[in-house]
C-alpha cells in the first residue's frame, strides 16, 4: 500500500533528523519548544511538562486530580483550617548532592511570594478566597503555612502543574543577583542540554529518593528507569506520526485524534487513551441584545447535537458533557453526565419568542486550535438546520483571546486548559463582568455558590452544591459544555510502564525500554 | 577584375522583396556609392553583402562574390575568417556600434587577434598607433577607457581605426557621418578616404546625400524602392542625371532664394543678454553646480523676418530657441516680447505669449502624441483662447491640414502617416492659430532630401503668406540658404557672427563659420 | 568608493526610521496582548497586568518607541518576551538558515536561467527558445508553495530521497544539512528560473538587435564569443538589477516556503512573532529585513559598473 | 507574431475556462460548497463526489468552482485598488517631481522594503480578516510596485516632445497630464494589472497558508490549498486539485500578459 511506503520513507527522513538512538535513551515528542526552565514562572503547558521531571513540590496531584503529599511526608490542617504544617520526608536530596532542609522550601516560596518574580499562581495565593500570611520552619524538617481564613483551593493551588507545583530548587539555582540561572531540583531527572528549537534532554538523577508504590499522577513511585530522556521537537503533526512509526521517537504523547483508528489498527503500537480535565465549550455573550434573552441561549443549546458534535471532532474519542466539572474529575457525578436531546422544534419556537428574526448570529474561532475550529463549523451547520443563521468570524488566536478577555463577541468556540479542582472549573467563566469582561457567568446567586465550594472542605456538601449550580447551568446557558478532549499517547511495542493522564504532557518516570 | 561582384541580388521580408535583381559590382580601390532615400534597400544591400541581412530580412537570390569567391556558398567559418581581412563595415551610429562594456583598447585589438598572428605587444603597438592616425591624442591612455568616454565623432574615428585596423579589401560605409554634424561629418569622411587610399581598400558607400558622392565617390549607383534605377561616375551623374528620380533628388539640393528687404519696425521679440543654465542634478544631501548652455546672448528678431540659427551640436543653439519660447526658464538676463518683460511671467499672465508664439520640432515622431488623431491634433490649439465652439475648431482644422496638403487625411493616427506629412501636421499645429512667431528647431532634419525640399516649400510659402517672424534652428547651411533673411551663428552658448545672409554666407568674418561653410557640403560642378 | 558606500547607508536611515516606527505602531495597533498570550485562558487581570509591566509594555508607546530606538542605536535589539532570547542573535541565527536556502537558490536559478534565457533570444523564435520560454512561463505560473508541496510528497513522502521535516547546520553535518534544504532550494530555485529566463532573454534580445555585436560579427568574431564577450555583460546588466529585488525579497519573504518545509528560518520566526506579539523580535526582524534590502540594492549598484562602465558608482 | 497569437489562443482559453467555472459556480454547483458532512470526510473521488470529499466532507469539486469565484473576485478588486492608489502616486511623482517626488519616493522605498505578504499580514491584523480587509491590505501591499511603474514611463513620456508641445500650446499642466501624458501609462499598467492579478492570487493563498486568508467557509484555492496541508499525505488530491487550479489560472493570466506586452509594444505601435 502506497501509504505504508510513504511512511517508511518519512522514516528513513527522520533517521537523519536525529542520529542518537541507544537503549538508555528514551525520545518523547514536543510540538514547541519550552519557554524557560524557571517552574510556574514563564512557561506554558509544554514548559509545565518538563519542569515536573526536574522539580517536586511538597504536595502534587494523583491521576484523578486529588492532591498527595509529595516533598512532604503527610499534610496535617489545624481544626480552624488555618494552618497547614508540611513534615518533610527524610532522604531527600537536591540533584547537587544537598539534602532538602525546611529552610529551602521557604526561600523557594519567598521567592514565588514576590510580585515582580511573576510566579503564575502569586495571585492565587493573595486573592480574598485563598491568602497565604506566613511559611515558617519550626524546624529543620517541618514548614508551616498560615492563610488568613479557610480554603478548599489551597492545596490544590501549590500542586497545580501550571503554578510549577509550587516546587522546591536548591538556591543554587539563582545566580547571585538573584535571577534565574538553571533547576536543581529533587526531582528524578535533572536537566541534560536544552537545544533551542531542537531538544530538551534530561538525564537519570541517580540518588532519587522514589516513593514506594505505583505511579500516579505526579505523585507515587517515580523512579526513573532509563538513563536520558530526549524530548524532540516536531512541530508538524503529520511528521511527528511518521516519526514516531520510524522508530524515531519512543513517545507520541498527542496523536491527532484522526490518526486514531489507523494507528489502533497497526500491529506493534498500543495507543493509551486518557480523559483530560480541559474544557471545549461555546461561549454566548449574555450582554448581547439577542442573546441577554435566555430563550435564544436555550434556542441554542436545543439547536445543537451535542453527542454527535462530539464525536465528529473527536472522532468519537471523548465523551459528550455539559458539565464543566471533567468526567475524569473525582467531583463528576451521575446527574452531570446526562445531556440533554437536541430538539429543533422547540428551538424554533424559543428562538421565535425571544425575537428572532433571522439575524446572522457571528461564532469567533481560530484555526489555531483544530478543535474550535471545528467545533465552530459543526455549530454554525447544525444552528442552520434549527433555522438559526450564523457566520464564522475566524481569527487569528492573539485576536480572538483578546476578544474573549474584553468579552467582545457574541458567539464564541472556546477551549479552557485543565483545571484540577471543581471550583476552578466554574470559577474560570463565572464572575462579575463588571470587573472580568472574561467571565461569561455574571449571576450573584451563583457567585455565592461558588464562594461557597471554596470555603468548603468537605467534599460530599461540595458535589451537592455544584449539582445545584450544574442545574442552572443548563437553564441559563451562558456557556454550552461539550465535552473534555482525549489525550492519546502512542507507544511502540518495546515501550513499557507508559500511562497518558489527565494532564496532556508526558511523564517519562516508570518507563522502561526492553528490545 | 573588380573586387566585389554582386548579380541579381534579391533580398526579402517574408514575402515582400525589399531589393529586387540588384547587380553592382566594385573595382580595387574605387569607391562606389549607394544613393538613395529611406526605404531604398540600400542599408539592406550593405548588410547582405557582409552577411548580417537582420532578423526578419533574407538573402532570397542573387550571388554576392568577393574577389570571385561566391559568399553565400562558403561555411560560416570561412566567411567569417573573410570578415575583417577581407571586408570590414563602418555603422551608421557612433552612439550604438561599439561595445558600452568593453575598454576599446580591448574591442580594436579582438580583430587582430583572431585574424594575425601578432602577440599581444604587437597587437598593441598596432592599436595605439591606428589611433594616433586617426587623430586620437594621448592613445596609450585611451585604449583603457570605454565608449562612453568619447564624443559621437570621437566614436566614430575609433570605430573606423578598429575596421581599418585589419585592411579589408572593402570598406562598407554605411551612412557613416549622417549621425555626427557638419563640421565632424567633413573631417570623419576626408580620414576615410585617406586611410582606404593608404591601404588600398574599396569603399562601399551607402549615403542619402549627393553632396557626400560628388565629394567622395568614384562611381554611384542610385537606388529606388529596391531597384537601381541608374548607375555611372558621379559627376557626371550628377551633373545630367538621366533617370526622373535622379533629377527629383539633384533638384531637392538646396539653391539660394533672392534675398528679401524687411520693412524696418520694433523687434518682435528680444532676448537682452539671455543666460540659460541646467540644473546639476541633485540628491537627498549635495546639489551639483548648474550647466551653463547658453551665455548672455541678445538677439532680437523683427516681424516677418526669418532668422537662421546655425552651429555645432552643443553649440547651445537649441537651447537658445527654448528659451525664446519661455519652454526652458531663464538663468539670467531677459526677453521682451512686444516690447513687455515676458521673462518671469507664468500661468494666465503668460497665455498670450504663449498664443502668439508656437514651435516646430525637429523629430516629427516624439512631437506628435501617438494617441491622438491627426485632426484633433491639429484642433488642440484652439482650445484656447476659449470660445470657439469644438465644431468650428474641426472645421479649422480640417481647412489647416488642406493647407498643408493634408487634405482627408484628419482620421488617421500619427502613425500612419509617412515622416514628411507627419512634420507637415506639425506645422499645421503650430500655424493655426496665426502665431507671431514661430520658432522651427531642425525642422527638415530628419527627412529626406526629397520630401524636406517640399517641407521647406510649405514653410517658405506659409510665411510668405501670414508674415510670421521665424527662428530658424539648423546646422544645415543648405536650409539657411533657401529661406533665410538673416544668419545668427552660435558657439560655445555665445554668438560669434551674426549678419545678412549673403553676407554670413558669402563673406564669413569668423573662423568658425568659415569652418562651417567649409564642412557643408555642395555639389561641386 | 568606501565614501559612497557611506553615503548610500545614510541615505538609507530615512528609509529605516521610516520602517521601524511604522512597524512599531502598526503592531501596536493590532489587538492582542503578549502577556494575555503567555497566561492564556487563566489569565487574571492582576497576572496580566503585572506580566505587562515585567515586559516594560505598561509605558506610554512613545516612552517605549523611544527607549527601543536608543537600545537599537546601541547595537541591541533587545530580549524576546516570549523566549527571552536575545533577539539579534535569534534573528542572526535564523537568517542564517533562509540565506543559505535563498542564496543556493538563486545562484542555481541564475546559473541556469541566464544561460538559458540567453540562448533562447541568439535562437530567436527557433523550438529551443519557444520552450524555453513555455517553460519559463509554466515555472512561473506554479504557486511556490504549491510546487513545494508536491515535491515534498514526491521526493519526501513517495520515494522518501530526502527528509520532511527538521533542520541541521551545515556545521553540525553537512550531509544532512544538504539533505534538508535540498527541496526548499529546489523549490525556489524553480519559480526563479521562471523570472530569471524571461529577463535574461529580453535584455539579451534588445542588446543582439544593436550595431556593436553587428559590428563584432563583420570583425568575424565568431558566435560563441559574440554572445560571452559582447552580448552577456550588456544584457546581464538589467538582469542583474532584477536579481538583486528577488534577493532583497526572498531573503525577507520566504515564511510560506519555511512553512511548508517546517524550517526555522527568518520568515517563520517573524510570522511566529507576530502571531506571538513578540514585538522585540517583530521590530528586530523587520528593520533587519529592511537593512538586508539597503545592502543587497548597494551590492548590485556596486556591481553594476562592472557590467555597465557607463554607470559609475562613485 | 506566431508566438503573440499562441499566447493569445491559449492564455484566452485557460482564461477562458476559469471564468466559465466561476459564472457556472454563481448559478449552480453539485453540493453546497460549504454544507458540512461529518459522516464522510476525506472520502476518494468517485461517482457521487467527482473529487471526494474534504476534511469536513464538503464536496470538494463544489468547492473548487466558489473558489473560482471568490479568488477571481478577490484578486480583481485588490488589482483595482492597487491600480486606483499606485496610479494616482506614480503621476504625481513622476509629474510633478521636486520634493513631492522625494517623499512619495522614500514612502514607497520603505513599503518596498516590506515583504509584500508581511504588509498585508499586519493590515490584516489591523482591519480584521476579511474580503473587504484582503482587497485592502493587498491593494496597499501592491500599490508600490504599480507607482513605481507609473512613475517611471511618466518620467520617460515628458521628455517626449509632444508633452513639450502642448506647454508650448499653453496647456496648463494639469490638462497635459491628463490628456498627454496619462493615456501612454496605459500600455505598461494594464501589463502590468495582469501580473499583479496572478500575484495577488498566489498571496491570498499564501495568506491562507499562514492562517490569515479569506475566512472560511468560504472556499478559496488558497484556503483549500492551506488547509489540505495536514492531509498531504492521506488525500493528496485535496493539495494537488486546488493547487493546479492556480497554476492553470496564472499561466493562462501571464500568456496573456505577454499577448498584451507584444499588442502594445510601442516598437510595433509606430
Amino acid at each position: 500500500m502506497k501509504f505504508r511506503t510513504a511512511l517508511a520513507a518519512l522514516a528513513t527522513a527522520c533517521a537523519l533528523a536525529s542520529p542518537v538512538a541507544a537503549q538508555d535513551l528514551l525520545r518523547i515528542r514536543l510540538n514547541a519548544d519550552i519557554r524557560s526552565t524557571d517552574p510556574g514562572v514563564n512557561r506554558d503547558g509544554n514548559t509545565d511538562g518538563i519542569h515536573w521531571h526536574i522539580v517536586e513540590g511538597l504536595v502534587a496531584l494523583r491521576d484523578d486530580a486529588t492532591v498527595a503529599p509529595m516533598l512532604a511526608e503527610r499534610v496535617d490542617v489545624s481544626p480552624d483550617g488555618l494552618t497547614y504544617t508540611f513534615p518533610l520526608r527524610a532522604g531527600i536530596r537536591f540533584h547537587n548532592g544537598q539534602p532538602l532542609t525546611a529552610g529551602d522550601v521557604a526561600f523557594a516560596m519567598q521567592r514565588y511570594m514576590r510580585r515582580e518574580v511573576n510566579w503564575r499562581c502569586r495571585a492565587d495565593l493573595d486573592s480574598a478566597v485563598t491568602r497565604l500570611v506566613a511559611v515558617e520552619t519550626p524546624d529543620d524538617r517541618t514548614v508551616a503555612m498560615r492563610l488568613e481564613k479557610p480554603s478548599a483551593l489551597f492545596l490544590t493551588i501549590l500542586a497545580r502543574p501550571d503554578c510549577g507545583q509550587a516546587g522546591i530548587w536548591h538556591r543554587d539555582s539563582l545566580n547571585a543577583d538573584g535571577s534565574w540561572r538553571a533547576p536543581i531540583g529533587t526531582g528524578p531527572f535533572r536537566l541534560g542540554e536544552w537545544r533551542r528549537g531542537q531538544f530538551v534532554e534530561l538525564t537519570r538523577f541517580a540518588d532519587y529518593a522514589a516513593l514506594p508504590g505505583e505511579p500516579t499522577g505526579l505523585v507515587g513511585n517515580k523512579a526513573p528507569l532509563v538513563e536520558r530522556v530526549r524530548f524532540t521537537i516536531i512541530p508538524d503533526e503529520a511528521a511527528a506520526r511518521a516519526a514516531l512509526l520510524a522508530g524515531n521517537i519512543d513517545i507520541l504523547p498527542d496523536a491527532r485524534s484522526r490518526d486514531l483508528p489507523e494507528l489502533r489498527a497497526r500491529p506493534g503500537f498500543t495507543v493509551h487513551s486518557s480523559p483530560s480535565m480541559d474544557l471545549q465549550a461555546v461561549l454566548m455573550q449574555t450582554r448581547d441584545p439577542l442573546l441577554q434573552d435566555v430563550r435564544m441561549r436555550r434556542a441554542i443549546a436545543l439547536a445543537l447535537d451535542v453527542p454527535e458534535l462530539v464525536r465528529a471532532v473527536s472522532e468519537g474519542g471523548s465523551r459528550p458533557s455539559r458539565s464543566p466539572i471533567p468526567p475524569a474529575s473525582g467531583f463528576n457525578t451521575p446527574a452531570m453526565l446526562d445531556v440533554p436531546a437536541r430538539d429543533l422544534a422547540q428551538a424554533r419556537r424559543l428562538a421565535q419568542e425571544a425575537g428572532y428574526r433571522g439575524q446572522k448570529l457571528r461564532i469567533i474561532t481560530t484555526r489555531r486550535w483544530e478543535a474550535f475550529y471545528e467545533i465552530a463549523v459543526v455549530v454554525q451547520d447544525m444552528l442552520k438546520e434549527a433555522g438559526i443563521e450564523s457566520e464564522l468570524e475566524v481569527l487569528e488566536w492573539a485576536t480572538q483571546l483578546d476578544r474573549y478577555s474584553r468579552g467582545d463577541y457574541q458567539m464564541m468556540a472556546f477551549g479552557f486548559s485543565a483545571r484540577l479542582d471543581p471550583s476552578l472549573s466554574y470559577e474560570m467563566f463565572t464572575g462579575p463582568k463588571a470587573t472580568q469582561p472574561r467571565k461569561a457567568w455574571d449571576n450573584p446567586a451563583v457567585q455565592a455558590l461558588l464562594d461557597q465550594t471554596m470555603a468548603e472542605t468537605d467534599a460530599n456538601r461540595r458535589r451537592a452544591t455544584f449539582e445545584a449550580m450544574h442545574a442552572r447551568l443548563l437553564e441559563e446557558v451562558p456557556i454550552i459544555a461539550l465535552y473534555s478532549s482525549t489525550t492519546n499517547g502512542v507507544t511502540p511495542r518495546h515501550v513499557q510502564g507508559y500511562r497518558s493522564w489527565a494532564v496532556d504532557a508526558p511523564r517519562a518516570w516508570g518507563v522502561r525500554i526492553s528490545r | 577584375m573588380s573586387l566585389l561582384e554582386v548579380a541579381g541580388l534579391r533580398i526579402a521580408a517574408g514575402a515582400r522583396d525589399i531589393v529586387r535583381d540588384l547587380s553592382f559590382s566594385v573595382a580595387e580601390g574605387e569607391t562606389l556609392a549607394l544613393v538613395g532615400e529611406s526605404g531604398s534597400g540600400k542599408s539592406a544591400t550593405a548588410r547582405a553583402v557582409i552577411g548580417l541581412l537582420p532578423p526578419g530580412l533574407r538573402h532570397a537570390g542573387g550571388r554576392i562574390a568577393l574577389a570571385g569567391q561566391d559568399l553565400s556558398a562558403l561555411p560560416p567559418a570561412t566567411l567569417r575568417a573573410l570578415r575583417g581581412p577581407g571586408m570590414g563595415m563602418v555603422f551608421q551610429e557612433p552612439m550604438t556600434s561599439l561595445n558600452p562594456a568593453q575598454r576599446i583598447g580591448a574591442q580594436m585589438a579582438e580583430g587582430l587577434a583572431l585574424h594575425t598572428t601578432l602577440d599581444a605587444a604587437a597587437r598593441k603597438r598596432a592599436c595605439i598607433a591606428m589611433l594616433e592616425r586617426v587623430g586620437i591624442t594621448d592613445p596609450e591612455r585611451r585604449l583603457l577607457a570605454y565608449p562612453h568616454e568619447f564624443s559621437g565623432g570621437m566614436r566614430q574615428r575609433i570605430m573606423l581605426a578598429s575596421v581599418m585596423l585589419l585592411r579589408p579589401r572593402l570598406l562598407i560605409a554605411d551612412e557613416p557621418t549622417t549621425a555626427l554634424d557638419t563640421l565632424t561629418q567633413a573631417e570623419v569622411l576626408a580620414l576615410m578616404k585617406e586611410l582606404a587610399r593608404e591601404q588600398g581598400s574599396s569603399i562601399l558607400l551607402i549615403t542619402h546625400d549627393l553632396g557626400l558622392v560628388s565629394r567622395h565617390a568614384d562611381r554611384a549607383l542610385v537606388m529606388q524602392s529596391g531597384q537601381a534605377v541608374e548607375e555611372g561616375p558621379a559627376a557626371p551623374l550628377l551633373a545630367a542625371p538621366r533617370h526622373a528620380y535622379t533629377r527629383a533628388l539633384v533638384a531637392a539640393l538646396p539653391r539660394r532664394g533672392p534675398a528679401r528687404v524687411i520693412p524696418p519696425a520694433p523687434p518682435l521679440i528680444e532676448a537682452r543678454s539671455l543666460s540659460v543654465a541646467y540644473p546639476g542634478r541633485g540628491g537627498w544631501f549635495r546639489r551639483a553646480a548648474p550647466m551653463p548652455a547658453v551665455q548672455s546672448v541678445s538677439l532680437s528678431i523683427h516681424p516677418g523676418e526669418v532668422v537662421a540659427l546655425v552651429g555645432g551640436s552643443g553649440s547651445g543653439k537649441t537651447t537658445l530657441g527654448r528659451a525664446m519660447l519661455r519652454l526652458l526658464p531663464a538663468s539670467g538676463g531677459s526677453l521682451l516680447f512686444g516690447g513687455q518683460d515676458v521673462t518671469a511671467r507664468s500661468g494666465p499672465a503668460l497665455l498670450d505669449f504663449r498664443l502668439a508664439c508656437q514651435i516646430v520640432f525637429q523629430d516629427p515622431y516624439s512631437s506628435l502624441d501617438p494617441r491622438m488623431r491627426v485632426r484633433d491634433i491639429v484642433a488642440e490649439p484652439l482650445r484656447l483662447p476659449a470660445g470657439m465652439a469644438p465644431a468650428d475648431r474641426l472645421a479649422r482644422a480640417e481647412a489647416m491640414l488642406a493647407e498643408v496638403g493634408l487634405a482627408g487625411l484628419g482620421d488617421r493616427f500619427p502613425h500612419a502617416l509617412s515622416g514628411g506629412q507627419r512634420q507637415r501636421v506639425a506645422i499645421a499645429r503650430a500655424l493655426v492659430r496665426n502665431p507671431a512667431f514661430v520658432v522651427a528647431d531642425e525642422a527638415v532634419s530628419a527627412l529626406d532630401a526629397t520630401v524636406r525640399q517640399q517641407v521647406i516649400a510649405l514653410l517658405r510659402d506659409q510665411q510668405r503668406k501670414r508674415g510670421f517672424a521665424c527662428l530658424f534652428v539648423t546646422h544645415d547651411l543648405g536650409v539657411v540658404e533657401e529661406i533665410a533673411d538673416r544668419v545668427v551663428v552660435m558657439q560655445h552658448g555665445r554668438i560669434v557672427e551674426e549678419g545678412p545672409r549673403d553676407q554670413v554666407l558669402d563673406a564669413p568674418a569668423h573662423d568658425y563659420t568659415r569652418a562651417l561653410l567649409a564642412a557643408s557640403v555642395r555639389l561641386q560642378g | 568608493m568606501a565614501l559612497y558606500v557611506l553615503k548610500r547607508l545614510l541615505a538609507a536611515i530615512p528609509t529605516l526610521l521610516l520602517v521601524a516606527a511604522s512597524v512599531f505602531f502598526l503592531m501596536r495597533l493590532i489587538p492582542g496582548d503578549p502577556a494575555l498570550l503567555i497566561l492564556g485562558d487563566a489569565a487574571t487581570p492582576e497576572s496580566v497586568a503585572d506580566l505587562r509591566a515585567a515586559m516594560g509594555l505598561d509605558r506610554s508607546l512613545p516612552v517605549q518607541f523611544g527607549l527601543w530606538l536608543s537600545q537599537v542605536a546601541a547595537g541591541d535589539l533587545g530580549l524576546s518576551i516570549t523566549s527571552g532570547e536575545a533577539v539579534g542573535p535569534l534573528i542572526l541565527d535564523r537568517f542564517g538558515v533562509t540565506a543559505a536556502i535563498v542564496l543556493a537558490a538563486v545562484a542555481i536559478a541564475a546559473l541556469v536561467a541566464v544561460p538559458a534565457g540567453m540562448l533562447a533570444a541568439w535562437r530567436q523564435g527557433s523550438w529551443g527558445d519557444i520552450a524555453a520560454v513555455s517553460l519559463a512561463t509554466l515555472l512561473l505560473s506554479i504557486p511556490s508553495f504549491w510546487l513545494g508541496l508536491i515535491l515534498l510528497l514526491v521526493f519526501g513522502l513517495k520515494l522518501g530521497w530526502v527528509p520532511v521535516v527538521g533542520y541541521v547546520t551545515f556545521a553540525e553535518d553537512a550531509w544532512a544539512a544538504l539533505g534538508y534544504i535540498a527541496l526548499p532550494v529546489a523549490t525556489l530555485a524553480l519559480v526563479e528560473i521562471g523570472v530569471l529566463i524571461r529577463m535574461a532573454r529580453a535584455s539579451t534580445i534588445e542588446v543582439l538587435r544593436l550595431d556593436y555585436i553587428a559590428h563584432a560579427r563583420a570583425k568575424g568574431v565568431p558566435e560563441h564569443r559574440v554572445l560571452l564577450r559582447h552580448a552577456f555583460p550588456n544584457a546581464f546588466a538589467p538582469t542583474l538589477t532584477l536579481l538583486g529585488l528577488v534577493l532583497g525579497n526572498l531573503l525577507g519573504g520566504i515564511a510560506v516556503i519555511e512553512t511548508v518545509f517546517t524550517l526555522p528560518g527568518l520568515g517563520r520566526l517573524l510570522v511566529e512573532a507576530i502571531f506571538a506579539r513578540d514585538y522585540p523580535v517583530i521590530q528586530g526582524v523587520m528593520l533587519f529585513i529592511a537593512l538586508v534590502y539597503v545592502g543587497v540594492n548597494l551590492v548590485v549598484d556596486l556591481l553594476y559598473p562592472v557590467f555597465d562602465p557607463r554607470v559609475a558608482a562613485s | 507574431m506566431k508566438r503573440l497569437r499562441l499566447n493569445l489562443v491559449i492564455g484566452g482559453t485557460l482564461m477562458g475556462a476559469v471564468l466559465a467555472l466561476a459564472v457556472l459556480a454563481l448559478a449552480w454547483t453539485p453540493y453546497d460548497p460549504v454544507r458540512t458532512n461529518l459522516r464522510r470526510r476525506l472520502r476518494p473521488p468517485s461517482a457521487e463526489y467527482w473529487l471526494g470529499t474534504d476534511e469536513f466532507g464538503r464536496d470538494v469539486a463544489s468547492r473548487l468552482m466558489a473558489g473560482a469565484v471568490t479568488s477571481l473576485g478577490v484578486a480583481a478588486a485588490t488589482v483595482l485598488v492597487a491600480l486606483a492608489i499606485g496610479i494616482a502616486i506614480g503621476l504625481a511623482s513622476g509629474f510633478l517631481r521636486g520634493w513631492v517626488d522625494r517623499v512619495l519616493g522614500a514612502v514607497n522605498d520603505t513599503l518596498l522594503a516590506f515583504p509584500g505578504i508581511l504588509l498585508a499580514l499586519g493590515l490584516l491584523a489591523v482591519i480584521g480578516p476579511s474580503r473587504s480587509g484582503i482587497v485592502l491590505a493587498l491593494g496597499l501591499a501592491y500599490a508600490p510596485t504599480v507607482a513605481r511603474v507609473v512613475r517611471g514611463s511618466v518620467l520617460s513620456i515628458r521628455e517626449r516632445e509632444f508633452v513639450e508641445a502642448s506647454r508650448a500650446l499653453g496647456n496648463s499642466e494639469g490638462y497635459t497630464l491628463l490628456r498627454h501624458v496619462l493615456p501612454h501609462t496605459a500600455a505598461p499598467v494594464i501589463v502590468l494589472a495582469t501580473s499583479l492579478f496572478g500575484w495577488v492570487i498566489l498571496s491570498e493563498s499564501a495568506l491562507s497558508f499562514l492562517g490569515l486568508g479569506v475566512p472560511p467557509p468560504a472556499a478559496t484555492w488558497g484556503n483549500m490549498l492551506a488547509s489540505a496541508r495536514p492531509f498531504m499525505a492521506e488525500a493528496p488530491l485535496l493539495s494537488i486539485a486546488p493547487g493546479a487550479l492556480i497554476a492553470m489560472c496564472l499561466l493562462g493570466v501571464n500568456l496573456l500578459g505577454d499577448a498584451l506586452r507584444d499588442l502594445l509594444d510601442p516598437r510595433d505601435g509606430a
